[in-house]
């Protein structure tokens, strides 16, 4: 079991809240009203039925879609939507469901590319490749290489991301998103697509990212076992309307959960 | 086969980041240097085989450099960035004019106030031709921000039409010559001037290893990850804090800024006197097939392609020559036409990254030799 | 680092006495390889993607560090403390640690499971044990009741352990900057460790390297640490390693080979360790490296030698010709070339030709390009095998010894290389041959006990002090090299008194590529007859080319043309068997080819492949009687399981064959 | 008066001209919305099936036949030539390119382009070669109204005629027929298209067909109005402003894009060319292009560009 428990988590300060926030596509309501928060540190899993609005909360919080109504309040600063480097510059990094990754690119190189943010010298300095700017490629390097070892996987780092297995993608993914050290992140579907033996993999890089960096999570993820042991506390959502928010174990024996879990076979 | 990579290890960042990591390759490359830098300009002086005549420097060498340089630039924007020009024959032609004119002096009459800048000399002109293309680019690259492929494609065209219309028509960059052509001035850097085929051969040597490093050396940093981030993943990569602005006018000022350099270089060097269309679609064209052939996000493809594109006509012109064969010169120019637009097809059907993959698959191949792979 | 290096300079004189090529402990080495290559590599790791190198004084100064971080954690002059993780720095700083202290380093193979963990940590009564990582951590956490005596664990990778109970847990990171903050602030303890380290003997017990227990529970082999120099100097010397040799660490530490190469000979000769990244990577790894000394047991090079094979099937029609002929070209002319023989000329550029088209590179994407010295040992070696990498002109030598040995009991000299022998006794070594046949030595490096167990220690020990190896063997005359021939305890006698070793001539049959599996029997009986398995694949494709028509393996194994070809191998077995009189008595009589393939999931094999003669015996007796009492045909029954699990009864008639000897040679006897 | 109805022709002649524009940019809709392929060897095929057409008419009529033969002749050549080419495009490099991006398959017709432009002129010759299919002579309409009439030229009506009945037959065979309606599902859905029976290579044969088919029509056109010569490839890059305006996918938007244009064009450079040095109509239309793609990017009757995460 996870060692900080669910109360002390319920406790905390949040990093993230979510508030009356409405999303709508043309006419079709993606997203109805749903608010709930994300403490620092926790673990926390959207759940919830194909369809279910899921991945646009994710988009949402990141700034790619702009709700029509609600607010989002992230370390204190409350707006209705941002744009997406917005999002990354305050901290919030993003996998996806279908690996988002840069394909033409080396699996260092994709990492590297979520250094960006922190790379500070100009492209002047970049052309020339000469004193700050080759030490600071070096710091970046570095920190990389730090997560390549953390993600293990070192034996592919020269590899276009192409040329590998999806697991190993979606470790790359992640390790992309762990290099902007973010504050929040956000991993949709981190074990879509996985055999056992990787999604065990997965969860363990997901609770070492906690553990290590104390990372705070948001996981929207379809196998349920993997959600009750990863998650200090799970919101649920049915047809972009929230039915429940609480601990796995709340969670799991919610009435409304049960129902909505039942129209679709699991 | 030629490779003894056992024992290279890297014990720095530095070394492991190096452009060319394996000894053997560094080898070849200082002796390549050497030879372009010293070979080539002695066996030149002494009219040997086959530098018998200027005909190889003047009419290959140095086009040759130049359009590398100018496929160097648009690899940066269509290879590296993902955004796709037709329109890089009007940044040359900026590079050109706004050259000229800095080389000849530039006076602007504004609400009676004349701001007038004296003749520079020609390397600071030839940069700030290069620069003036830069501000195009990006003028021509915002709506890049709103559009995508092939209709980005398109509004390049516009770059294209409208300032060939400029250049033919504004006869202000064109010092109101009678006949519309112009003539470069006398090309003189640091009190040293260069005529001969050799110096201007050296003199487009020296710019093209220069900007080709400082290229590589950007495509490998920071803003190289994030065009190719872009070209790969636009979504993604804003999702990582990429500024699609900020990366995308980078890029399009910077490729503008190389082609147009590469465009003062046409003119002055090697046109030496030369008319709008010098700088029409065709050369747009010709510069997209060199880095399509020669390979889309590659350096050294902006070379591979130049060359091939510059030496294919030559070949067809020759071979048939040399086997007897009776070819006008218009058939000669249709079969280019025909061989180049059917090599192209047929590249992308075959190897889409161009002659550079080929090259590193080649490379690859005698790296894990015997192994097949 | 600099604070560190300043303080060596400074103690140079206190420990200058000891730190000379006399060193007589391993810290004392590591102090002279200090001194007197500071800026030399020692150790290097891949680790965050470059190889991060050590140099001697940047280890000593760490090691210093270390050893004081230990000591404040109580660690001291007497304990053991045990070593368990991959081949990393900080496992190997963990054991220079430990002896600066004086106290035991107790390695443990990293991939056993708890209880052979609890086993070994327990009965070396360990205080401490310095492990690599959280997979480590949790095995010992699992066995902790019954390792009452362990007090502290010390670990080199944070990952997975951050919310552990740190009570008996440190990072050797911090266990490091503590010594570090210590040495800074009291110069005493500078004093102190250089008299930790001036206070090592020769005598003191270097190591315990736990045998790993094929039979009953493992043993500690306790070294000296004089033993352990004086054994690594002669074979140092005897190989001319230099502090220029580059080495790759990627055995199991707790096996006495990597103690051997990656730690006495490099302490001894000053070379450069290096580390692989990951286990994924090592092969990557090997080829940066490129080793100039390098050691595997043959299945390395046989799993090697399998994957060019079959990665070169993959190759286009012309690069497979290309490299078959070439490869053909090396089998003829390549290990004369090495061995310094006459070769003809157009051999010679046939060979030139080769090396720039096929050797070379080979070589080259296996990482083997510098290898100066390889060796292999831990088994017998096919001839093809080991004369595959030497016609490449690679110098691979085989040595033969044991962990009580300190690794070497003999080993070939250059030039002097054969397949079938393991080389004169090493320099120093003492070999004898008792009576019944087993090898006997005496050697510098030879071992002081069995840790904790006397008459375990007497029982490997004859009188005058030889050790017994455990293996039956005779000098060759030719050669006057050793050839290793069994178990001695395998060994047995036929009727008429003479030496019957199966798994020699078992090994010998098997080095046919067409014969898979033979089964020897001869003991208390009058003469020697085998049971052979033919390999599918190789008879099959010889059947092909030989229009030889057959439906199964049974009806191939019985093929008339098939014996004939077998008869052929166990004749020339038999000649090879006659080249010497210790073992030309033994040469097969009888054969007969088995209508089936001996298999696992009938129990005539282990699961590791080695035929179990007992079983086998009992269930093909008929077929043994058979192969004594002179019939020329037997019927056999026997169950078999099929692959989908069914089981059934397969029964034939086999055909036996009778081979003649060479009687040349036991007449000159 | 005299100005409104100077604004009058200008406007009516520009528009005229831009239904020509919209005959070429039909063959790109065509073949864009069937199979995503961005064809800028629409104006190649112009050029090759004008030069089929007029040479073998030409050839024709040399050996004495009657012009009406002649032009049934040239015209079932022509079209057997465009049946050809568009097997061999087919065949030979989108086939073997299928399920490419749209970057990649843009750029092998430009390579189409390059060979069309070089046969088409190695094996009908690169010369002009002046085509008389209809009137070229001018027409004053309204006289009554405005003082010299309103100027047309016959070839501009006749040309928007054909506009329209080329793009009401379109309509008829993207509606009525089989053939036709397997188009609008394969632009829909390669995949369901593939599941429906529908092979994909016949379907992109017959795309290139019909665009080969209107190109030769816009070559019969443009081939009256300038000759038929190489420059009529240029038309390809005429197009371009129209589609962008119009949308890559709509058959009425390559239309409306083509009016806009030339009427656009016109007005500018007889209104706006003399105060900017003349010649402006060489690059108003992409200017025109540029301003509408930064409020719509995908063009006026364009799909929604929708992104998805």
């Amino acid at each position: 079991m996870r060692a900080p428990a669910a109360s002390d988590i319920a406790a905390g300060e949040a990093i993230l809240s979510v508030k009356n926030v409405s999303l709508a596509f043309g006419g079709v309501k993606a997203i109805n009203d749903v608010s709930f928060d994300i403490k620092k540190g926790e673990i926390r899993a959207i759940i919830g039925p194909n369809g279910a609005g899921k991945t646009s909360m994710l988009n949402v919080i990141n700034g790619f879609y702009h709700p029509q109504h609600g607010q989002i309040t992230f370390k204190g600063r409350t707006r209705q939507a941002m744009r997406p480097y917005e999002a990354a510059r305050g901290g919030i990094a993003r996998t996806f469901q279908n690996v988002a990754l840069f394909k033409g690119m080396s699996a260092l190189d994709n990492i590297m590319a979520g250094r960006t943010l922190k790379m500070r010298r100009g492209f002047l300095w970049q052309m020339l490749r000469i004193g700050p700017a080759l030490t600071e490629e070096i710091a970046h390097r570095r920190r990389v290489e730090e997560i390549i070892d953390f993600l293990e996987i070192q034996a592919i780092r020269k590899i276009q991301v192409a040329r590998l297995p999806y697991g190993l993608q979606k470790r790359v993914e992640l390790g992309r998103a762990l290099a902007m050290e973010p504050d929040l992140l956000l991993l949709d579907e981190p074990m879509a697509g996985m055999n056992l033996e990787e999604k065990e993999d997965m969860s363990r890089f997901i609770i070492d990212v906690n553990d290590h960096y104390g990372t705070t999570i948001a996981l929207i993820e379809h196998d349920m076992g993997v959600v009750m042991d990863l998650s200090d506390r799970v919101v649920v959502l049915d047809h972009g309307v929230k039915i429940a928010d609480g601990t796995p174990d709340e969670v799991k024996s919610n009435q409304a959960v049960i129902d909505a879990y039942l129209g679709v076979a699991h | 086969m030629l490779y003894r990579e056992a024992g290279q290890f890297k014990t720095s960042y530095a070394a492991d980041m190096a452009v060319f990591p394996i000894r053997q390759d560094r080898i070849a490359l200082w002796l390549l240097l050497a030879f372009v830098f010293i070979g080539i300009p002695l066996l030149a002086n002494f009219q040997i085989w086959p530098f018998g005549s200027e005909y190889l420097l003047r009419a290959i060498l140095v086009p040759f450099l130049i359009l590398s340089l100018a496929a160097i630039g648009l690899n940066i924007l269509t290879g590296y960035c993902g955004q796709l020009s037709l329109g890089s024959g009007a940044f040359m032609a900026i590079g050109a004019y706004c050259a000229y004119k800095f080389g000849t002096g530039v006076n602007i009459p504004l609400f009676g106030l004349a701001l007038s800048i004296p003749p520079l000399p020609v390397l600071p002109s030839i940069l700030l031709g290069g620069l003036m293309a830069a501000i195009g680019g990006i003028l021509f690259g915002i709506p890049s921000l709103r559009i995508k492929g092939l209709y980005l494609a398109v509004a390049t065209l516009a770059a294209q039409f409208f300032f060939d219309w400029v250049f033919a028509r504004v006869q202000w960059f064109t010092n109101y010559t009678s006949s519309g052509s112009v003539n470069a001035p006398q090309l003189e850097f640091f009190g040293l001037f260069v005529n001969t085929p050799i110096e201007r051969y050296m003199l487009c040597l020296i710019f093209v290893v220069v900007f080709a490093m400082l290229a590589k050396n950007l495509v490998r940093g920071n803003l190289g990850r994030q065009w190719m981030a872009i070209r790969d993943m636009d979504i993604a990569a804003e999702l990582i804090g990429i500024r699609p602005l900020y990366a995308k006018l980078m890029a399009f000022a910077i490729s503008s800024f190389i082609i147009g350099v590469a465009g003062a270089l046409w003119a002055f060097v090697y046109l030496g006197s030369w008319e709008p269309l010098a700088f029409s679609i065709d050369r747009s064209f010709q510069l997209l097939f060199m880095v399509i052939i020669g390979g889309l996000g590659s350096i050294l493809g902006s070379f591979l392609g130049a060359a091939f594109i510059l030496v294919l006509p030559i070949l067809l012109d020759q071979v048939p020559h040399a086997l007897g064969i009776p070819v006008s010169v218009e058939t000669v120019s249709l079969l280019v036409f025909i061989v180049t637009g059917a090599l192209i097809c047929w590249l992308l059907i075959v190897e889409p990254h161009g002659f550079a993959r080929l090259w590193a698959t080649a490379k690859e191949k005698l790296r894990l030799w015997p192994y097949p792979y | 680092m600099p604070r560190g290096i300043v303080g060596a300079a400074q103690r140079e004189d206190a420990v200058a006495i000891d730190a000379t090529a006399a060193a007589d402990t391993f810290p004392k080495l590591l102090v002279h390889n200090a001194r007197v290559r500071a800026d030399r590599p020692a150790l290097r790791h891949k680790d965050l993607g470059i190889w991060q190198t050590w140099t001697w004084a940047d280890l000593l100064d760490e090691v210093r560090a270390y050893a004081v971080g230990l000591h404040r954690l109580g660690l001291k002059r007497g304990d053991t403390i045990a070593i368990v993780g991959a081949n990393r720095p900080r496992i190997y700083g963990s054991v220079m640690a430990a002896q600066m202290l004086g106290a035991v380093p107790v390695p443990v193979y990293a991939d056993a499971v708890a209880d052979e963990l609890a086993y070994v940590l327990a009965h070396a009564e360990v205080r401490f044990a310095a492990v690599e990582d959280q997979e480590q951590v949790d095995k010992i956490v699992s066995v902790a009741e019954r390792l009452p005596k362990l007090e502290t664990m010390v670990y080199d990778e944070l990952k997975g352990l951050r919310d552990y109970d740190h009570a008996k847990l440190r990072a050797i990171d911090d266990v490091i900057a503590d010594g570090r903050t210590a040495l800074a602030n009291d110069p005493k303890v500078a004093e102190w460790l250089d008299n930790e380290i001036a206070a090592g003997k020769g005598s003191d017990i270097s190591i315990i390297l736990y045998t790993s227990g094929t039979t009953g529970q493992s043993k500690g082999v306790v070294l000296s640490a004089k033993g352990c120099i004086d054994a690594a100097r002669d074979t140092v010397a005897f190989d001319k390693l230099t502090d220029q040799d580059e080495a790759l660490a990627y055995l199991p530490i707790a096996w006495v080979g990597d103690h051997y190469l990656n730690y006495a000979q490099q302490l001894v000769a000053g070379f450069c360790t290096a580390c692989p990244e990951h286990g994924e990577t090592a092969m990557q790894d090997l080829r940066e490296i490129g080793p100039t000394f390098y050691f595997a047991p043959p299945r390395t090079f046989e799993t090697m030698l399998t994957r060019v094979m079959i990665r070169m099937e993959d190759a286009s029609f012309i690069k497979r010709k290309l490299f078959h002929y070439f490869i053909g070209v090396a089998r003829r002319y390549g290990e004369a070339i090495l061995n310094g023989q006459p070769v003809p000329v157009q051999g010679r550029l046939l060979y030139r030709l080769g090396q720039f088209l096929v050797y070379a590179p080979l070589k080259n994407v296996l990482g083997l390009s510098r290898v100066r010295v390889a060796y292999t040992a831990g088994e017998a070696i096919g001839p093809d095998l080991f004369s595959f990498y030497r016609s490449l002109g690679m110098n691979l030598k085989q040595l033969y010894g044991q962990t009580e040995a300190f690794l070497y009991v003999t080993c070939q000299p250059d030039g002097q290389i054969y397949s079938d022998t393991v080389g004169p006794a090493a320099p120093n070594v003492d070999i004898r041959i008792a009576d019944s046949g087993e090898v006997l030595f005496k050697s510098p490096g030879m071992f002081v006990g069995y840790f904790k167990d006397d008459a375990k220690t007497k029982e490997a020990m004859t009188s005058d002090g030889y050790v017994k190896t455990g293996d039956a063997g005779f000098f060759d005359q030719k050669t006057g090299h050793l050839k290793i021939i069994d178990r001695a305890k395998d060994v047995g006698k036929l009727n008429d008194g003479t030496l019957f070793p199966p798994k020699y001539i078992e090994n010998k049959l098997k080095f046919f590529p067409n014969i898979r599996e033979a089964v020897a029997y001869g003991d208390k009986r009058d003469f020697v007859a085998v049971m052979l398995n033919i390999d599918l694949t190789a008879v099959g494709s010889w059947a092909e080319r030989n229009n030889v028509v057959y439906g199964s393996y049974q009806e191939l194994a019985g093929h008339p043309l098939v014996y004939d070809m077998v008869a052929r191998h166990v004749e020339e077995t038999n000649r090879a068997l006659a080249a010497d009189k210790m073992t030309a008595g033994a040469q097969i009589r009888r054969f007969l080819i088995l209508h089936k393939e001996l298999d696992a999931d009938d129990g005539e094999l282990t699961r590791t492949q080695k035929v179990r003669r007992g079983f086998i015996a009992e269930r093909y007796d008929p077929l043994i009687k058979a192969l004594y009492d002179g019939s020329a045909e037997a019927d056999i029954s026997t169950e078999v399981t099929f692959e989908d699990g069914r089981k059934g009864n397969l029964s034939a008639r086999v055909k036996i064959r009778d081979v003649t000897t060479v009687p040349t040679l036991e007449k000159a006897a | 008066m005299i100005l409104l109805g100077q604004i009058l022709e200008v406007l009516i002649s520009g528009l005229l001209s831009g239904v020509l524009y919209s005959l070429v940019a039909l063959g790109f809709v065509l073949i864009y919305k069937a199979s995503g392929v961005f064809n800028f060897a629409q104006g190649a095929m112009v050029l090759l099936a004008g030069l089929a057409l007029v040479r073998s008419l030409d050839f024709v009529a040399a050996q004495g036949f009657p012009m009406w033969t002649a032009i049934i002749l040239g015209l079932t050549f022509a079209a057997a030539v465009m049946t050809l080419s568009a097997y061999v495009i087919e065949r030979f490099v989108l086939g073997p390119l299928v399920n490419q991006d749209g970057l990649t398959l843009f750029m092998s017709t430009i390579g189409v382009t390059f060979v069309l432009e070089g046969l088409a002129q190695m094996v009908f010759g690169a010369e002009i070669y002046p085509l008389k299919l209809f009137p070229t002579d001018a027409w004053f309409l309204a006289e009554s109204i405005f003082p010299g009439g309103i100027l047309l030229n016959k070839l501009d009506v006749w040309g928007g005629l054909i506009a329209g009945v080329l793009v009401a037959g379109l309509a008829v065979f993207f509606q009525r027929t089989k053939t036709g309606r397997a188009l609008r599902a394969v632009a829909d859905d390669h995949s369901a298209a593939q599941s429906v029976g529908i092979p994909i290579s016949w379907i992109w044969f017959v795309v290139w067909l019909v665009a080969g088919l209107v190109a030769l029509v816009a070559a019969t056109v443009w081939g009256t109005k300038l000759g038929v010569q190489f420059s009529i490839t240029f038309l390809a890059l005429k197009a371009l402003p129209v589609l962008i305006i119009g949308g890559f996918t709509s058959v009425p938007g390559a239309i409306i894009g083509g009016l806009i244009i030339g009427a656009g064009e016109k007005l500018a450079e007889v209104y706006l060319g003399p105060f900017m040095g003349g010649g402006i109509e060489y690059w108003f239309g992409y200017v025109l292009a540029l301003v509408v793609l930064m409020f719509r990017p995908q063009g006026l009757f364009g799909e929604r560009i929708i992104e998805r995460v």
